[in-house]
């Protein structure tokens, strides 16, 4: 293997910015005695994190997980820095569904290699609906009534206002002053009725707290497994398929060692440890080979193809939009 | 008034019960029983990531509390007795450091440290080849902003309780001034500078918010619950806490036993 | 032992003055301190007592003058090289050390160093002394105020200083346990025969302790002397009132007999009273005479001048009764009566007039203050 | 080497610290509060009073840390002081220490984790549930404002309870005696002795806890269900949400004048009362 | 105005026994106090003196024994609603409160209320019975320690109750501010009227102010009586020993000479000394002498026992000179020479034989302890 050729310039460890629940811990202590660098990993709550934190400065990481919409902010900010696809021997673009891996390329340079995709849908107890439902519409309406005082939605601007604008068949991803302010007015509406503004959904609605959030596809499938009252389903209107990545920032201080624990986790074997451990759908082809039949055929991890279409991607705009920032934030502190 | 104070005590200990009770869970759920096991202390003690959150608090914790005790002690010694305009201007920064909110500071401190580091660092690597960088050293440095001051605070009350007739009774009796300071001075303040760095090591130990902003790459154990707690959360928190928490009670023993040594009546 | 001109002297100050800010608290003090000698500084509270005393020790730098030891100015020297040591007014224990440790503290900051064993033996040897002998490992709060008060005077005296300075080192013990440490103080004294200075403002302590006393007031020396020589010759008010008690009364002088001198009184009586310094006849001067030197009677004495008056209270003190009698001319006047002479007044009560007497040649006339 | 000079190596890295990480960091986020929100968020530099002028946007948060924390510390206030009497004069003196200790046994274990089981036990299978089983119909505790105080109070408790205790420790008996002697019940001496001479206590712990409670931000998070918004938590969102680094400076220089001139007008109520006396420090 | 078998009486204390554990603070003690009285309690440290006052004031149940109050058993009532008034040994004054509103505390807890005015002019008055007019809007803290006591004074004094009680009210102050405040509170019960209960461990304080004194030793009542009783006749060893000093010697009766009887010391000299209670020849007997009682002599006198004895230690105590002589037989002699006195013994040092002079009928059979 030609890993064993970089060991001595590698250094000694990574620094890792990911997404909790989103790895397989085995894996970095056998990429540990492979290379001898050992893993630190830091976890965060949303890509505005992780943008503020990289534009703050000072954040030490090596690698990180931006999801597919903020890939152009960092380029443009000049916050990461461009692919040597030498060093990545195990990344076959010809294996990724292009869908899940164009956003990685910008300006035609690859700035970051995908890693796993999915999209965010409702999640609901289905012994406190009197019907099933598949519409935001449905689900704002029904939190003020039904549901009222049992509905979550993210704490996270892209998803709680793009699905918000999705009551009004707007654009997930628009940045529309007067959409907005349709959007500002149901999240208004809705917040009394609320039970809260989180992310962290499982706890509540796995006790009965909560018996509605937002919720991405591989925790829908987490909750659905261990509860089967709980349904997740897509927004028919639209909503939010996404993908994650993997890219090096600018000044990495292990730079060698980033490209060498990114190739290590895109190698088959081990994403299909990984996907196996977190659960969420993989675009690598020669990783899905790899994985249990019933997986790939599971409906909430990979919707029926008309349904997946009405998805949009989100778009760079809604990072950086101060509408929509501060849009989210009168939401809250309203 | 005894059942008031017994509803209290269970109040306090309700939660850290159900933290104790849940830890022994069999279950992936860290807010059910379900069954009897140990097996969440033993993925704790085996996850590298707590494993390396512990030991990066820990250092952190320990490097501040004893940077807090020495500089703070050292200030208040040389602020008790002291007028003037030097002294007002310390008394505004100490009673300032106390009191500006965790977030403000970590914030803050950020901000300042990177925009200290990006001019600084061009430089430093031409000449080094090394950089600054946020991380151990600026995570000890906020912290010891806020724990040195509280060690001065303390301390100072001391040594303003202090007899001065026991220093000039050591100089009486032969003592130097160093001599003085080493067998006099800091035994007696010692009480005062063990309260302050055991102050300071719990702050420092259980910080959040000033750790997020500005520990750089570095996980602090509460960086980590935090992170955990955010998703899906398993009984492995409630090991990590139940751990650390018997890990408390052992210090504050010691603490217990160190300052009734220490402890005159009369002093 | 006490000193005389000629003696040896082991300390002296020499025009020595303290000022804290506007207050002067030692204002030229010149005093020499005999080898062996017991002295007592007395006075009231703020008088500069412990300022005396702590220039002598080094804690406080004379603004002005000199303070020699052994003949050298040890203006410059600090505290700990000095070959003095001092018992604290609050003892200044170490509370974070046994009660051997404190002894052994001013040991062990020798250079060279002492040996252990050497230290050791020499704490034991101070201990028993102060009769401490089992106590060494014992914790300085398990000792009460008399023990306490011990382990200070050992911790000093182990050092073999060439003086002792003591300040108010009886003022917290009560009463009954104050009298048995001042006999101990004092045989401990003659035994080791190093210079004690006592600060004291308890005139009882002062007057059965010292070979002498310097008497201090507002800063300045006001008297030095032995016990009898300022309790029989006060040089003037001030120490005529504050040592013992004492009837102050204006007067003319008449005449000067020898060494005393024919005073008359504002009440016009005569009375002869011991003259120390000269005085000639139509001086206005002080006359101090103490409360045990006069007598009281039912009737006059002849030859002795007929002084009436009446009783205005009595204080019953045992061995004594203080009477107080009003006199329409001499004001107040104390008489302390002895109970067996107060059996030849029987049926006394306040507002009986009684005659009070007054022998040839009792009584004082005081120095200007 | 001279006294002056040992006091400055003293206090030397005292100062360096302050000047490093107090006054330059000040100085940063008062410049920054000056400056505007870059296109793509951060900072961008400026000099312009837009983001204080904008501070009326979240008046809210605001208006619920002005209302919450003086509640909060009110109580935590009501439930210490009755223990700390108690710890400080009803308990036995052989108990006392270990009862002391016990108080403060919760306080060494991470705020998260416990906050995390209160989510539990205000959450629906935990009181509420209890609650239901009792009768009393269906409860909704968490993510309420009435949690995020459970958790103040819960939180803070400690901090509360020692300066308390102390103070009453060193309540000189007699005084109690003197004033039952002049003909004043129990109550009334608890009223006019007791009480009064408390306040140091009272008002140093109330003080600690009003100071962490104006930049709290953990405890509305997590026990608030992001719907009960501190300052705090506004000021977390403008740095690592919406990237409004001049608007969330300008925040912070306010949060910090807002508490200087409470502090300060609190400090002065207190010495006016004669509660300060003594030492009104922060220990 | 002393208490007489007859006399009013405004407390009791019959069998009043109490326990703290195994400690018996107070043992049965018997005792009526008059109304208007000056009684005293003294005795050493924890013989129980302030335990009694507390039962008296209300803070202690009596275990056994009752306690009445003008005829009243009061054993139920709370300290809050007796109509006794106490000054505390730390004056417990209320730090938080200013001179005025201490004084006026007592009075605002009446109930129905008083007038404000009306609390305010007795505050005023009482502050100026107590020479403090202009003192009441002052902070405690701002008084030095003998206003303070005032203030406490004028606080207990200010509710008019019908027995003050003081424990140990000059112990903090210092030797000269105590006999200032002796005298002003002394009078100030003279002028008040209202019965005074002094706790003290100071035999001269108790003797100046009181009109009986109540000897306490060990929880249990030793002797009652007015000072000069006490003192002339202590009931037993321990008495004659804790009321001025005693030299007490042991001895045999030979015969009774009426009230008074020869006994013979172990020197094998004679004595004629007082026996208060009836003795028969043969009785092993203790004797009591006071040292001013003795006097000391260069030669024999005729009439008198010859005993010589060696001086040990001289002190200079203003109008006296202790001696300590040593006899071989009768152990030490204290002898308080009087200044006039020594002038007649010329020459005396410590070495020196005298002649220790005891006048026929000085001394006094004690009672059994
Ligand atoms: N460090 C100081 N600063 C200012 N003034 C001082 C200082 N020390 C003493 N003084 C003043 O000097 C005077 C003499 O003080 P000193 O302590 O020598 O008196 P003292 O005779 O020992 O009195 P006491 O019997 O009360 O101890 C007093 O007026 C005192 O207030
Ligand atoms: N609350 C208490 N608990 C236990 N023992 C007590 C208590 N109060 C007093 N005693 C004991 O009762 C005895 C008498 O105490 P009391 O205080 O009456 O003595 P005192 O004569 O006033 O002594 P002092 O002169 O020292 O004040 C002592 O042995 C004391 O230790
Ligand atoms: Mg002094
Ligand atoms: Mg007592």
């Amino acid at each position: 293997r030609p890993r064993g050729a970089h060991a001595a310039d590698l250094g000694d460890r990574a620094v890792l910015a990911t997404w909790p629940n989103y790895h397989d811990v085995e894996n970095f202590a056998i990429f540990q005695k492979e290379t001898g660098v050992a893993t630190q990993v830091n976890v965060f709550g949303s890509n505005e994190e992780m943008l503020a934190k990289l534009q703050a400065g000072g954040s030490g990481w090596d690698v990180f997980v931006p999801t597919n919409y903020t890939i152009t902010t960092y380029v443009d900010a000049d916050l990461i820095e461009p692919l040597d696809l030498s060093k990545l021997p195990n990344y076959d673009a010809a294996a990724f569904d292009a869908r899940f891996a164009d956003a990685g390329t910008v300006n035609g340079k690859l700035y970051a290699v995908p890693k796993n995709w999915g999209t965010t849908g409702m999640a609901w107890d289905s012994t406190k609906a009197k019907a099933p439902f598949t519409s935001w519409k449905e689900f704002f309406d029904l939190t003020m009534t039904d549901f009222s005082g049992r509905t979550m939605v993210h704490d996270y601007q892209l998803t709680t206002i793009g699905n918000a604008l999705k009551y009004y068949g707007y654009s997930f991803n628009s940045v529309d002053p007067k959409e907005l302010a349709d959007a500002e007015k149901l999240l208004l509406q809705v917040k009394p009725h609320l039970f809260a503004i989180s992310s962290d959904y499982q706890p509540s609605m796995r006790n009965g707290d909560a018996w509605m959030t937002m919720c991405w596809t591989g925790e829908g499938k987490q909750m659905n497994r261990d509860i089967p009252e709980i349904h997740f389903a897509l927004g028919k209107e639209g909503g939010e398929i996404w993908s994650d990545y993997y890219a090096i920032p600018k000044n990495a201080p292990h730079r060698e060692a980033a490209y060498a624990l990114i190739n290590f986790l895109i190698d088959p074997q081990v994403n299909a440890r990984e996907a196996t451990a977190h659960g969420f759908p993989v675009a690598d082809s020669r990783v899905n080979a790899l994985l249990p039949k019933e997986v790939l055929a599971d409906p909430i991890l990979y919707p029926a193809a008309d349904l997946l279409n009405v998805q949009e991607f989100g778009a760079a705009a809604t990072l950086t939009d101060p509408n929509r920032a501060e849009l989210m934030a009168r939401f809250k502190s309203a | 008034m005894r059942i008031y104070a017994l509803a209290v005590y269970v109040f306090l200990y309700l939660p850290i019960g159900i933290i104790a009770l849940f830890s022994f869970s069999a279950g992936r759920s860290a807010s059910q029983m379900q069954g009897f096991s140990t097996q969440w202390y033993a993925k704790a003690l085996s996850n590298p990531f707590v494993i390396d959150a512990l030991k990066t608090s820990a250092t952190v914790a320990l490097i501040s509390a004893i940077l807090a005790s020495v500089f703070g002690t050292m200030a208040a010694l040389a602020l008790s007795g002291m007028k003037g305009r030097v002294r007002v201007l310390f008394d505004a920064l100490i009673y300032i450091a106390v009191m500006i909110p965790g977030i403000v500071i970590g914030i803050a401190t950020l901000i300042a440290l990177v925009t200290v580091f990006d001019a600084v660092n061009p430089w430093l690597e031409a000449a080094t080849g090394w950089r600054l960088s946020m991380g151990h050293g600026s995570l000890i440095a906020a912290h010891v902003l806020f724990t040195m001051s509280l060690v001065i605070i303390i301390v100072r009350a001391r040594i303003e309780g202090m007899d001065r007739a026991l220093i000039e009774a050591s100089s009486d009796l032969g003592a130097g001034p160093l001599a003085t300071f080493w067998q006099v001075t800091l035994p007696m303040l010692a009480p005062a500078i063990m309260a302050g760095f055991l102050l300071s090591f719990t702050f420092s130990f259980d910080d959040f918010i000033i750790a997020f902003f500005v520990a750089g790459s570095e996980t602090t154990l509460p960086i980590y619950i935090f992170s955990s707690i955010r998703r899906g959360v398993t009984p492995e928190i409630n090991a990590i806490g139940t751990m650390v928490m018997g890990a408390s009670l052992m210090l504050l023993v010691i603490a217990q036993l160190t300052l009734r040594r220490g402890k005159a009546p009369g002093h | 032992m006490a000193y005389a001109e000629g003696g040896e002297t082991i300390a002296e100050f020499v025009d020595t003055t303290k000022r804290f800010g506007k207050v002067l608290a030692a204002d030229r003090l010149n005093l020499k301190i005999g080898k062996g000698e017991f002295l007592s500084f007395l006075g009231p509270s703020g008088c500069g007592k412990t300022t005396a005393l702590r220039m002598l020790a080094g804690f406080e730098p004379p603004t002005e003058g000199r303070i020699l030891i052994d003949g050298q100015d040890i203006g410059a020297e600090p505290a700990h090289r000095r070959p003095v040591n001092m018992v604290f007014q609050h003892y200044a224990l170490f509370p974070h050390m046994t009660v051997a440790e404190n002894v052994g503290y001013g040991l062990r900051q020798r250079r060279p160093k002492l040996a252990k064993d050497d230290i050791a033996a020499r704490v034991a040897r101070a201990l028993d002394t102060v009769r401490l002998g089992d106590f060494g490992p014992r914790r300085i709060w398990e000792m009460s105020g008399g023990q306490q008060q011990r382990v200070a005077l050992a911790r000093a005296i182990v050092n073999e200083p060439k003086i002792l300075l003591l300040d108010e080192p009886m003022a917290a013990l009560d009463a009954k346990l104050r009298g048995q440490m001042q006999m101990e103080l004092l045989s401990l004294q003659r035994k080791l025969g190093i210079t004690f200075i006592l600060v004291t403002h308890d005139q009882q302590e002062a007057l059965s302790m010292s070979d002498r006393i310097c008497i201090m007031g507002k800063g300045r020396i006001s008297q030095i002397g032995t016990p009898r020589e300022l309790y029989d010759r006060p040089a003037n008010r001030y120490v005529a009132d504050f040592v013992g008690r004492a009837n102050i009364l204006p007067g003319t002088v008449i005449r000067n007999i020898g060494e005393h001198a024919l005073v008359r009184l504002a009440s016009n009586h005569d009375v002869v009273v011991e003259a120390p310094r000269p005085v000639s006849p139509g001086d206005k001067v002080d006359i101090a005479i103490r409360p045990e030197a006069l007598r009281l009677g039912t009737a006059a004495e002849p030859g002795l001048p007929d002084i009436t008056a009446t009783v205005a209270h009595m204080t019953f003190l045992g061995e004594h009764v203080e009477y107080l009698l009003r006199h329409p001319d001499l004001g107040e006047l104390q008489v302390m009566v002895p109970r067996q002479a107060e059996r030849a007044l029987p049926g006394v009560d306040v507002g009986t007039q009684l005659h009070v007497l007054w022998d040839q040649g009792n009584g004082l006339i005081l120095g200007q203050d | 080497m001279t006294k002056a000079r040992a006091r400055w190596l003293l206090l030397g890295p005292a100062g360096l610290w302050y000047a490093a990480l107090l006054v330059l960091p000040l100085a940063v986020v008062l410049v920054y509060s000056l400056g505007e929100r870059a296109p793509a968020g951060g900072y961008a530099p400026a000099l312009t009073l837009a983001q204080y002028a904008n501070l009326g946007s979240r008046w809210t948060a605001f208006q619920n840390t002005l209302v919450l924390a003086p509640v909060g510390t009110l109580a935590a206030l009501l439930i210490a002081y009755p223990l700390a009497y108690f710890l400080a004069v009803k308990s036995n003196p052989r108990w006392r220490t270990a009862l002391l200790v016990l108080v403060i046994v919760p306080f060494w274990t991470s705020i998260l984790i416990r906050s995390y089981a209160w989510i539990f036990l205000l959450g629906g299978r935990g009181i509420p549930a209890l609650l239901a089983d009792l009768g009393l119909g269906d409860i909704r505790l968490i993510n309420t404002p009435f949690a995020v105080l459970v958790g103040i109070v819960y939180g803070y408790l400690p901090l509360m309870v020692f300066p308390i205790y102390v103070s009453l420790e060193r309540l000189d008996k007699r005084l109690l005696e003197a004033s039952s002697d002049l003909g004043a019940p129990p109550w009334r001496s608890f009223l006019q002795v007791t009480l009064p001479l408390s306040l140091p206590g009272v008002a140093t712990g109330s003080m600690l806890v009003f100071i962490l409670l104006m930049g709290e931000y953990l405890i509305p998070q997590m026990l608030g269900g992001g719907k009960v918004f501190f300052v705090g938590n506004a000021l977390v969102d403008l740095f690592l949400q919406s990237r409004n680094w001049a608007f969330g400076s300008a925040m912070a220089v306010t949060l910090v004048a807002v508490m200087l001139v409470t502090v300060t007008l609190y400090m002065r109520f207190l010495s006016r009362i004669g509660a300060a006396r003594d030492d009104v420090g922060l220990m």
